[in-house]
């Protein structure tokens, strides 16, 4: 075991993981990360919190995550390399490796032009996959990454995104063996509706052997309405949402919408459960956390295994 | 007639001194150095309209424009100026009546009306009571129209106005003539001889 | 070359209004070339202020001056005899021009007419693009000559990130991935393992993180 | 205006030549002569030359109106070179031989002086009935003039309609008219004599089935020109003549008074009205209106030009020319209707179809005109059956009396690009029985030395003209004058009256002198017409021609703004101002020269190669016959007879030999180009000789590219894999060597459009229809039962070929048409091939057993060989591979690159004929620029300034002919021999680094200064 | 302000709208003597400078007249003055002069009436507008100037 993760114990265990997402609040009231947690205890093995999705401000990922954590659950601190430079991504693991926080997952983030401060220069002083190298040489040489020594290091459990639905498809096997080389633990991918294609892609996976060198969750978004279906096939850069996911949205009446996505997101994950290579789930219910525990014990992932 | 034997001398060729020449030319001659002593009073107050039909093989095809004025000048001298009213198009632009090249005999009798339409607008669009027509084909082609368009003119020979206006045509030789001219200009020979 | 754009006219009226005497100086390199700032729209812009003013019925007298370079002290020396009856000037040259007079003529206020865009590449007649940001460690070497730090919006150095869809960045698709370009000069190089190779954290300094940065040739410099 | 130059040698009649007819051809006959060092008496019977061609609106196939095109041609034609024009003459009697020609010429009276008359119009607006300007030519509207600009400038009266002579003379303010004028008859002698007569056009009105007479909506395609014209009676907006409403359905009908279709039409096919007819619809549909629907009723689509077929398609496809296969017998007006209809019955299927249309319009065809025919016979001309001048295959330009030429439509009907290359051809004959013109043409006139004005301060003459009353009627002269007076620098202002007259003129040059002025300002008409004449002035002041500007204050001022007569004098005071402050600005331009190289290379050594060496060694130049073939003859060597039965093999044969016997003429073979360099007076072109390939290079001053094309063998309907399948060329030789094999065949089968008019050879080859017919009469000559099919999609026999289709019709040949997308059908069948094809009429298919296949195959060009020669001389290529001429209207020889000329297939499929009078056009063009020997250089060229180039590409990138370059030291370089003058570069340069000589910044700036001067500080 | 004479400039090329205005005077067709001729070899050869400087010198209006698309003795001489009179017309809505002062007109050779048409419309449309506001105050001074 590399580090005392939960996430690490339930995957090395051989469990199916189970972790999903919440957002932290657009203001300074705590109550309301805390609510999500509750609806989540128990429910998932860990909780990623966002940090500024879509370059939106929003409470940081790291106070939330120490919410989380004095709540009980386990959560995943996310973290972008557009809003800070390295000295502050390293000064904050530190600091939330000693609120007991071991799980993280590097990101890159959206361009700033998404957000509500176009105006913002992006940092991006290191990339995801230099993000990996850094937050492995301080957990494995106990390192900063100028090089100095780190007083009791952080045993970080180093999480990443991909994306197999992006272009150019055939790059796409090859920028995850970039990331394992790196140093990456487990990775959660983009939401999955295309699931052929992610089966191709797990194909490539597997063929390089990557699968044995990191877990792979496989990421799942129920849709709320037809019009998000549209909304997220043609507005949101990077996903893939087939015709017939937004006809089967559409061919529903508007009352029952919610469930048919639903459904559709249990089914996807009782296929994608037989897909060798996939470690578990990451449910993304975007401001819809309350639908996750339906989702996570029709899936037939409850009850969590207990680990210590 | 008069095409048939200058198609047939040119067909096998024989060599012939004669000339062939068409009777309406002399007509319009006899008329002129008044030999044929034809006038047209009896249409002066019956005001009958005519038109003529431009037979295609003695006018377009052989004659010409020339042998068509001498036409229209005999049929003047016998109808009158005033109640001749000329087919557009006329004379070597004349539209074809439908009958000739053997069509009368053929027995597609409904094609032949049907070709004959234009004909058949032509005149009834002069609104003419009569229509000389000089050629025995376009005669029996013009006269059967005449049929199929209930009667709406009368289909004359060409001799026959003459006689007419020379006063000498018989009560037996009327066939083609409408009622209205029946009773006109009689000639009974066993009297008037 | 370096590129630029003539400022907004209101802009530069708003400079100039408090003086009466401008001297306007174009520049004869990268802003001719980029027309932003050459003899010719010295002149228009000249005439354009000229005409600005005297809607409002004040006039202004422009003397146009068109120097081989600014970014040479020699050349900017060439100003002196026109700075004392002028009250203020206004380079159309980039940014490096305007601060050399700046740096030269103490007591007068000079003002730039052109924003400095970027180093780029004439795509076609009248439209340029970036091609470089001058980051002072180049790695063209390594993407098989195509630069994704002046050419990706995230300047992501083992891209292309998660956006970007048939070839475009997720920001426009007027944009083009330039890790889509990458891939596809590689493939065409027969180089595509080279696209394994992680790149590692960059060294910042070199590209001005390190505070404005000198070129010392000992050879040539006193 | 003067008009009759004064040609210095008057006696010398071995160096002159007489050009009978002044339309298109005999122009540029007379151009081409008179700018290779001859001197030309012009003569034409109307009242100003240009001919047909300057009533047309816009021509095909550029279709855009080349009225601005055309008129700078005939104003110079008659102002710079030694022609001397004369018009309203007609040549009575012609004696004497090639060499020594006596000539009676008789002038009729014109009642106006040309020098004095200044075509102020007075007379012609007081007198309208008895002041001819216009000929009047379609009958109904006369024009006001016959074209804009014509030459001569000037009235003519037709004294027999004044009721009043007295009154008309004192009308005239310029006292031009001259009642007791009784017109010339004078001698002149000449050494060669070229009829450029031209055609009449067939008249319809005695065709009463088409109402021409009496119906005014229908219309000759000349009277459809007219009214498309915008200098024609409807000012350019297309109304029917009937009642001036916009017409919503004109119909063309082919071939009125053409093929023999008519009575009193002529037998032949007068070759242009398919091409025409398209180009009205297309401009019809283009200009007036998508909306209006045409309709061309037509036989055979006869577009056989270069491109032509391509315009064909363009025309179906893109504009929706509806073509109609029929011919529709009269066009009648049903009393009561303003439509005219046209009942036809259509080619697909067999019914009675009326239509109405609002404009009919007869393409008419031409024919000799009766004059014409008698001067011809007068002049002991040999004429063909059709009255037009009898030439050979091998001598297309030469009539039977030697010493006499013939170009244009007189030798056979055709279209205006033929016309101006059998012009040249003629031009380059009627030179070669005369000797080489001893010294170049004087066209530096003795000129007094210039004076240098640099570094004086400006003394300006202004000279104001009143030009009758054009000018002095609305503008007060001696005010203006006045005015100008007390400009600054302006040291004399006159007013000078009558500016163009020779007393004038000498007037203000004295005054230039005595005055010691070194500006020049007129206040006259348009500089576009005056411009060089004042500049001749300047020179014979001892002045810079271009210190000059002058001030239209007639054409834009008076003739315009006559209703507001102080509106008038106050802008052309500003006028003025404006010329006073730019030529202050105006800097002495020298006209640069370069020596000139006078010997020749020709590329090919074809029967088009070997004509123009011929014809330019002939005149004693040096010629290079460069050919890659190690035999000289090109494709002519597989013909044996021509359509009209002459002997191909044996004139061949001849010239072959004379060519290479031609002490002037250096043959080369085996020879392939690979280098060419350098500009027209000064080439050099390196070419690899025999299979060493050593390197030579040659100088010349000028190209011909003879290359011609390849004979097309498409692997189609089993050619060249059965023996009884062969090509209309094979057939030709066949037919020669083998007739006793001819007697034994029974069925011959002939496919014409093989491998062209498709996809991928998209034009039509031109000589296969012909090659067809004339193998269809030899083998019917050899054996008379043979039974011969044709299956053509278009008969395309244009010209006199007509008589031989019809020939070949009457000995029993069956032609049969069949559709592009259903070709006929061919199998082998032991040594015989069934064809099977579809009968248009029957609506079946048939089978023929054919003992003999001929395929009509035609040219294709390969497109790598030319492709390789295009980028050595940087020559564009058209779409197919031919080489583009520089204006495929009017310049059909010139290459693009100046000083490069294309002859014979190169340009486009042609017949041997066409491609020697080709060949012998090139000859002449060739002549007009090694006559001299030096190149003049316009002085209106851009020129950069070295320092101020920041070389960032804009000028190179903007040239419309690239000719700006990055030279060595890094800044932009403009040749002055190449540049057009269009200033496109100096108007984009950033740097303001480019000048354009004449038109520099600073004087259109002065120009501004002197509008607004009173108003800006 | 009625009895305002506006000063145009027009930059005609001298092949095709050169030759259109001699035509217009053969034809004596009569248009308001406002427009100012000055004749440049090509219309591309009009330079953007020379149109600024016009109105700056005081003129109303400024007309580009070149020769009809694809009549162009030099191919794109026409193509590129209506570019460049466009990116004026922006220039001069910056500077506060209205953009229809500067007018781009194509015409061919023969077309004399379209040129006096134009000539009218033109005068009309800017005496309809009034002084150029670049010499709102000289005007009256401008006026015999005319």
């Amino acid at each position: 075991m590399k580090t005392e993760s939960v996430l690490e114990k339930v995957l090395a265990s051989g469990n199916l993981a189970v972790t999903s997402e919440c957002g932290p609040p657009r203001g300074t009231n705590a109550e309301i990360i805390k609510a999500k947690g509750e609806l989540l205890k128990g429910k998932v093995d860990a909780v990623n919190v966002t940090d500024n999705q879509t370059a939106m401000v929003r409470m940081s990922s790291f106070a939330a995550n120490v919410f989380l954590k004095q709540a009980g659950l386990n959560p995943i601190l996310q973290m972008v390399t557009r809003d800070r430079n390295r000295l502050a991504m390293q000064a904050d693991i530190l600091g939330a490796y000693a609120h007991g926080i071991n799980t993280m997952l590097c990101l890159s983030g959206d361009h700033p032009s998404f957000g509500d401060h176009p105006m913002a220069a992006n940092v991006h002083d290191i990339d995801s996959v230099q993000f990996i190298q850094m937050v492995k040489k301080m957990r494995d040489e106990g390192k900063f990454q100028g090089g100095a020594d780190i007083d009791n290091p952080p045993k970080m459990f180093i999480g990443a995104a991909a994306n197999p639905f992006a272009d150019p498809f055939e790059l796409r096997v090859a920028r995850l063996a970039k990331k394992v080389a790196a140093g990456v633990d487990f990775i959660q991918t983009q939401c999955i509706y295309n699931l052929d294609k992610f089966e191709k892609w797990m194909e490539g996976v597997r063929a390089r052997g990557l699968h044995e060198k990191c877990y792979i969750l496989a990421g799942v978004t129920p849709m709320k309405s037809a019009g998000m279906a549209r909304y997220m096939k043609n507005k949101v850069p990077g996903m893939d949402v087939p015709d017939e996911v937004v006809k089967r949205m559409a061919g529903v009446p508007k009352e029952k919408m919610a469930d048919e996505g639903i459904d559709i997101c249990v089914e996807s994950i009782q296929r994608l459960k037989e897909v060798e290579g996939v470690a578990g789930f990451h449910i993304m219910a975007i401001e819809w956390e309350k639908k996750v525990p339906e989702i996570v014990e029709r899936a037939g992932l409850l009850p969590r295994p207990t680990v210590s | 007639m008069t095409f048939s034997v200058l198609a047939g001398l040119k067909k096998f060729n024989i060599d012939h001194k004669c000339e062939v020449k068409s009777i309406y030319e002399y007509y319009a001659k006899w008329i002129r150095e008044g030999k044929l002593k034809v006038n047209s009073d009896w249409n002066k107050d019956l005001k009958l309209k005519f038109t003529v039909q431009d037979p295609c093989q003695i006018i377009r095809k052989s004659y010409g424009d020339p042998i068509a004025e001498d036409l229209r000048f005999v049929v003047k001298s016998i109808v009158g100026e005033e109640n001749f009213i000329d087919m557009t198009p006329n004379r070597s632009n004349n539209f074809c009546c439908g009958g000739g090249g053997g069509f009368l005999q053929s027995g597609y009798v409904d094609a032949r009306r049907a070709y004959g339409k234009i004909k058949a607008d032509q005149i009834l669009a002069t609104g003419a009571d009569y229509c000389i027509a000089a050629c025995h084909n376009c005669h029996a082609q013009i006269h059967d129209l005449a049929e199929v368009n209930d009667h709406a003119w009368q289909t004359v020979h060409l001799w026959t106005m003459i006689c007419l206006s020379l006063g000498i045509l018989g009560p037996n030789e009327r066939e083609y003539l409408g009622d209205d001219l029946k009773e006109v200009n009689v000639f009974h020979p066993e009297t008037a001889l | 070359m370096i590129t630029a754009e003539r400022k907004p006219l209101e802009e530069l009226i708003e400079y100039v209004r408090p003086y009466d005497r401008i001297l306007l100086v174009g520049c004869n390199e990268c802003v001719t070339v980029c027309a932003a700032g050459g003899r010719k729209e010295v002149g228009l812009l000249a005439s354009a202020l000229k005409m600005a003013f005297a809607k409002e019925g004040k006039t202004i007298d422009i003397k146009e001056l068109t120097l081989e370079r600014q970014c040479d002290p020699e050349y900017i020396e060439e100003l002196v005899p026109h700075i004392e009856d002028v009250d203020a000037v206004m380079s159309m040259a980039c940014g490096c021009g305007v601060q050399e007079i700046a740096k030269r003529f103490k007591n007068i206020p000079v003002f730039p007419a052109v924003n400095t865009k970027f180093m780029g590449a004439s795509e076609q007649q009248g439209i340029w693009a970036e091609r470089c940001q001058g980051c002072g460690d180049c790695l063209l070497g390594l993407t098989g000559g195509i630069c994704p730090i002046a050419r990706c919006s995230k300047h992501l150095m083992n891209g292309p990130c998660g956006g970007s869809t048939n070839g475009k960045c997720e920001i426009s698709p007027d944009v083009d991935c330039v890790w889509q370009l990458i891939w596809d000069r590689l493939k065409a190089l027969g180089m595509e393992d080279r696209y394994e190779e992680i790149i590692p954290a960059k060294d910042w300094r070199t590209a001005g993180g390190g505070g404005p940065r000198k070129i010392i040739r000992e050879d040539l410099a006193e | 205006m003067k008009t009759v130059m004064n040609s210095h040698n008057e006696s010398q009649s071995n160096n002159k030549v007489l050009v009978i007819g002044g339309g298109l051809g005999g122009i540029r006959t007379a151009l081409d002569l008179a700018e290779a060092g001859r001197n030309v008496v012009l003569v034409e019977k109307d009242f100003s030359i240009g001919g047909l061609m300057t009533q047309l609106d816009r021509t095909f196939p550029t279709n855009n109106c080349d009225l601005c095109t055309i008129s700078p041609y005939l104003s110079e034609s008659v102002r710079q070179l030694p022609i001397e024009f004369l018009s309203m003459t007609r040549v009575t009697e012609v004696e004497g031989e090639a060499g020594d020609f006596t000539v009676t010429l008789n002038t009729a009276p014109r009642y106006i002086d040309l020098d004095k008359c200044t075509a102020c119009g007075d007379c012609y607006n007081k007198f309208p009935e008895c002041v001819r300007f216009t000929p009047g030519l379609d009958h109904r509207a006369p024009t006001c003039m016959r074209y804009p600009h014509a030459t001569p400038q000037a009235f003519s009266v037709d004294m027999a309609k004044c009721n009043d002579i007295q009154q008309v003379v004192d009308i005239c303010p310029a006292g031009a008219i001259v009642p007791d004028d009784k017109g010339t008859t004078q001698q002149i002698s000449c050494g060669a004599i070229v009829l450029a007569t031209g055609a009449g056009i067939f008249d319809p009105s005695g065709l009463d089935n088409f109402g021409y007479k009496n119906q005014p909506d229908v219309v000759t395609s000349l009277e459809y020109e007219r009214i498309l014209s915008a200098s024609g009676p409807t000012h350019g907006y297309l109304l029917r003549p009937s009642d001036n409403e916009k017409p919503k359905k004109i119909a063309w009908i082919q071939c009125i008074g053409s093929r023999g279709m008519q009575k009193g039409a002529s037998s032949y096919c007068s070759s242009a009205c398919c091409m025409f007819a398209l180009k009205e619809a297309i401009v019809t549909k283009e200009r007036f209106g998508e909306d209006i629907e045409t309709t061309i009723f037509f036989m055979d689509m006869r577009t056989f030009g270069k491109d032509y077929e391509c315009y064909l398609e363009r025309a179906k496809n893109e504009f929706g020319i509806r073509l109609v296969r029929c011919r529709p017998h009269s066009v009648i007006q049903r009393p009561g209707s303003n439509v005219l209809s046209i009942s036809f019955a259509p080619f697909d299927r067999s019914e009675l179809v009326t239509e109405e249309f609002d404009i009919v319009v007869l393409s008419t065809g031409f024919k000799v005109a009766e004059d014409v025919k008698k001067l011809a016979q007068d002049m002991g001309i040999e004429l063909n059956e059709h009255n037009f001048a009898k030439t050979s295959n091998f001598q297309p330009v030469s009539t039977s009396r030697p010493g006499i030429y013939v170009c244009g439509m007189f030798e056979s009907p055709k279209d205006i690009p033929e016309t101006l290359i059998q012009g040249s051809a003629a031009a380059c004959m009627a030179s070669s029985n005369m000797p080489a013109p001893e010294k170049a043409p004087a066209s530096e006139e003795d000129f007094p030395p210039e004076k240098d004005v640099t570094g004086q301060p400006p003394r300006i003459g202004v000279f104001i003209c009143d030009c009758g009353n054009n000018i002095g009627g609305v503008i007060d002269v001696e005010e203006l004058a006045e005015y100008a007076g007390n400009l600054s620098d302006v040291a004399v202002s006159k007013s000078v009256g009558q500016g163009c007259t020779q007393e004038s003129m000498k007037e203000i040059q004295d005054l230039i002198v005595s005055e010691d002025l070194n500006r020049v300002v007129i206040g006259g008409t348009s500089p576009r017409t005056e411009e060089l004449k004042f500049q001749d002035l300047l020179r014979r002041a001892g002045l810079n021609p271009y210190l000059l500007e002058i001030a239209n204050i007639r054409d834009q001022v008076a003739w315009v703004h006559g209703d507001n007569p102080e509106n008038a004098l106050k802008k052309a005071k500003s006028l003025i101002q404006m010329a006073v402050c730019a030529v202050k600005k105006n800097r002495p331009l020298i006209e640069q020269t370069l020596p000139m190289n006078k010997d020749v290379l020709v590329v090919g050594g074809g029967v088009s190669g070997m004509s123009s060496a011929l014809a330019l060694a002939d005149q004693g130049f040096k010629v290079f016959l460069v050919e890659k073939e190690d035999k000289l003859g090109g494709f002519a060597k597989n013909l044996r007879k021509t359509l009209e039965g002459e002997d191909v093999a044996g004139a061949l044969g001849e010239m072959i030999e004379k060519t290479q016997t031609h002490e002037n003429i250096e043959v080369i073979t085996g020879a392939n180009l690979v280098d060419h360099t350098g500009k027209t007076g000064m080439f050099r072109t390196g070419i690899q000789i025999g299979p060493e390939k050593s390197y030579r290079q040659i100088d010349h001053g000028a190209t011909i590219l003879a290359t011609g094309t390849q004979p097309n063998r498409p692997a189609e309907y089993l050619l060249d894999q059965h023996e009884a399948v062969m090509t209309q060329a094979d057939a030709g030789i066949f037919i020669e060597d083998s007739p006793e094999k001819v007697k034994a065949l029974e069925n011959i089968v002939m496919i014409q459009c093989v491998g062209s008019r498709c996809p991928d050879n998209p034009n039509c080859s031109r000589i296969c229809c012909q090659a067809a017919v004339k193998n269809a009469l030899h083998i019917l000559d050899i054996n008379p039962d043979a039974q011969i099919f044709v299956l053509y999609r278009d008969m395309r026999t244009y010209g006199f070929q007509e008589d031989y289709y019809r020939k070949a019709r009457e000995k029993g040949v069956i032609f049969i048409r069949y559709e592009v997308d259903a070709p006929p059908n061919v199998e082998a069948s032991g040594d015989k091939v069934n064809v099977t094809f579809v009968d248009p009429i029957l609506n079946r298919p048939l089978m023929v057993t054919a003992d003999k296949l001929l395929l009509s195959t035609g040219f294709k060009v390969d497109q790598k060989a030319t492709e390789r020669l295009a980028r050595i001389f940087k020559l564009p290529r058209t779409h197919d591979g031919y080489f583009l001429e520089e204006h495929v209207k009017l310049r059909p020889i010139d290459l693009p690159v100046p000083g490069c000329f294309v002859a014979g297939t190169a340009h486009s499929p042609r017949l041997i004929r066409e491609s020697i009078a080709q060949a012998q056009a090139a000859a002449s063009r060739v002549q007009t620029i090694l006559a001299k020997d030096v190149i003049h250089l316009s002085p209106v060229v851009a020129q950069v300034d070295g320092d101020k180039c920041a070389a960032c590409l804009v000028c190179v990138r903007a040239c419309p002919f690239n000719v700006p370059y990055i030279n060595a030291d890094g800044y932009s370089e403009i040749d002055p021999a190449k540049c057009h003058g269009c200033g496109i570069c100096a108007a984009e340069c950033p740097a303001k680094a480019i000048q354009l000589m004449k038109f520099e910044d600073d004087q259109i700036m002065a120009k501004l200064e002197g509008l607004f001067e009173r108003k800006v500080a | 302000m009625e009895n305002f004479e506006p000063i145009i400039v027009a930059f005609c090329c001298q092949y095709c709208p050169y030759t259109a205005a001699d035509t217009a005077g053969t034809q004596r067709l009569c248009y308001p003597a406002n427009l100012k001729i000055i004749r440049v070899p090509c219309a591309g050869k009009v330079d953007a400078m020379h149109i600024l400087k016009a109105f700056e010198k005081g003129a109303d209006g400024v007309v580009v007249a070149a020769c009809l698309e694809g009549d162009c003795h030099f191919e794109t001489g026409n193509i590129k003055a209506a570019r460049r009179v466009s990116y004026i017309k922006k220039l001069m809505e910056e500077i506060g002069v209205e953009g229809e002062r500067l007018e781009m007109v194509m015409l061919s050779a023969g077309m004399g009436d379209r040129f006096a048409e134009m000539a009218t419309e033109v005068t009309e449309k800017i005496r309809k507008l009034g002084p150029s506001p670049i010499n709102l105050n000289t005007s009256s001074q401008k006026q015999e100037a005319c």
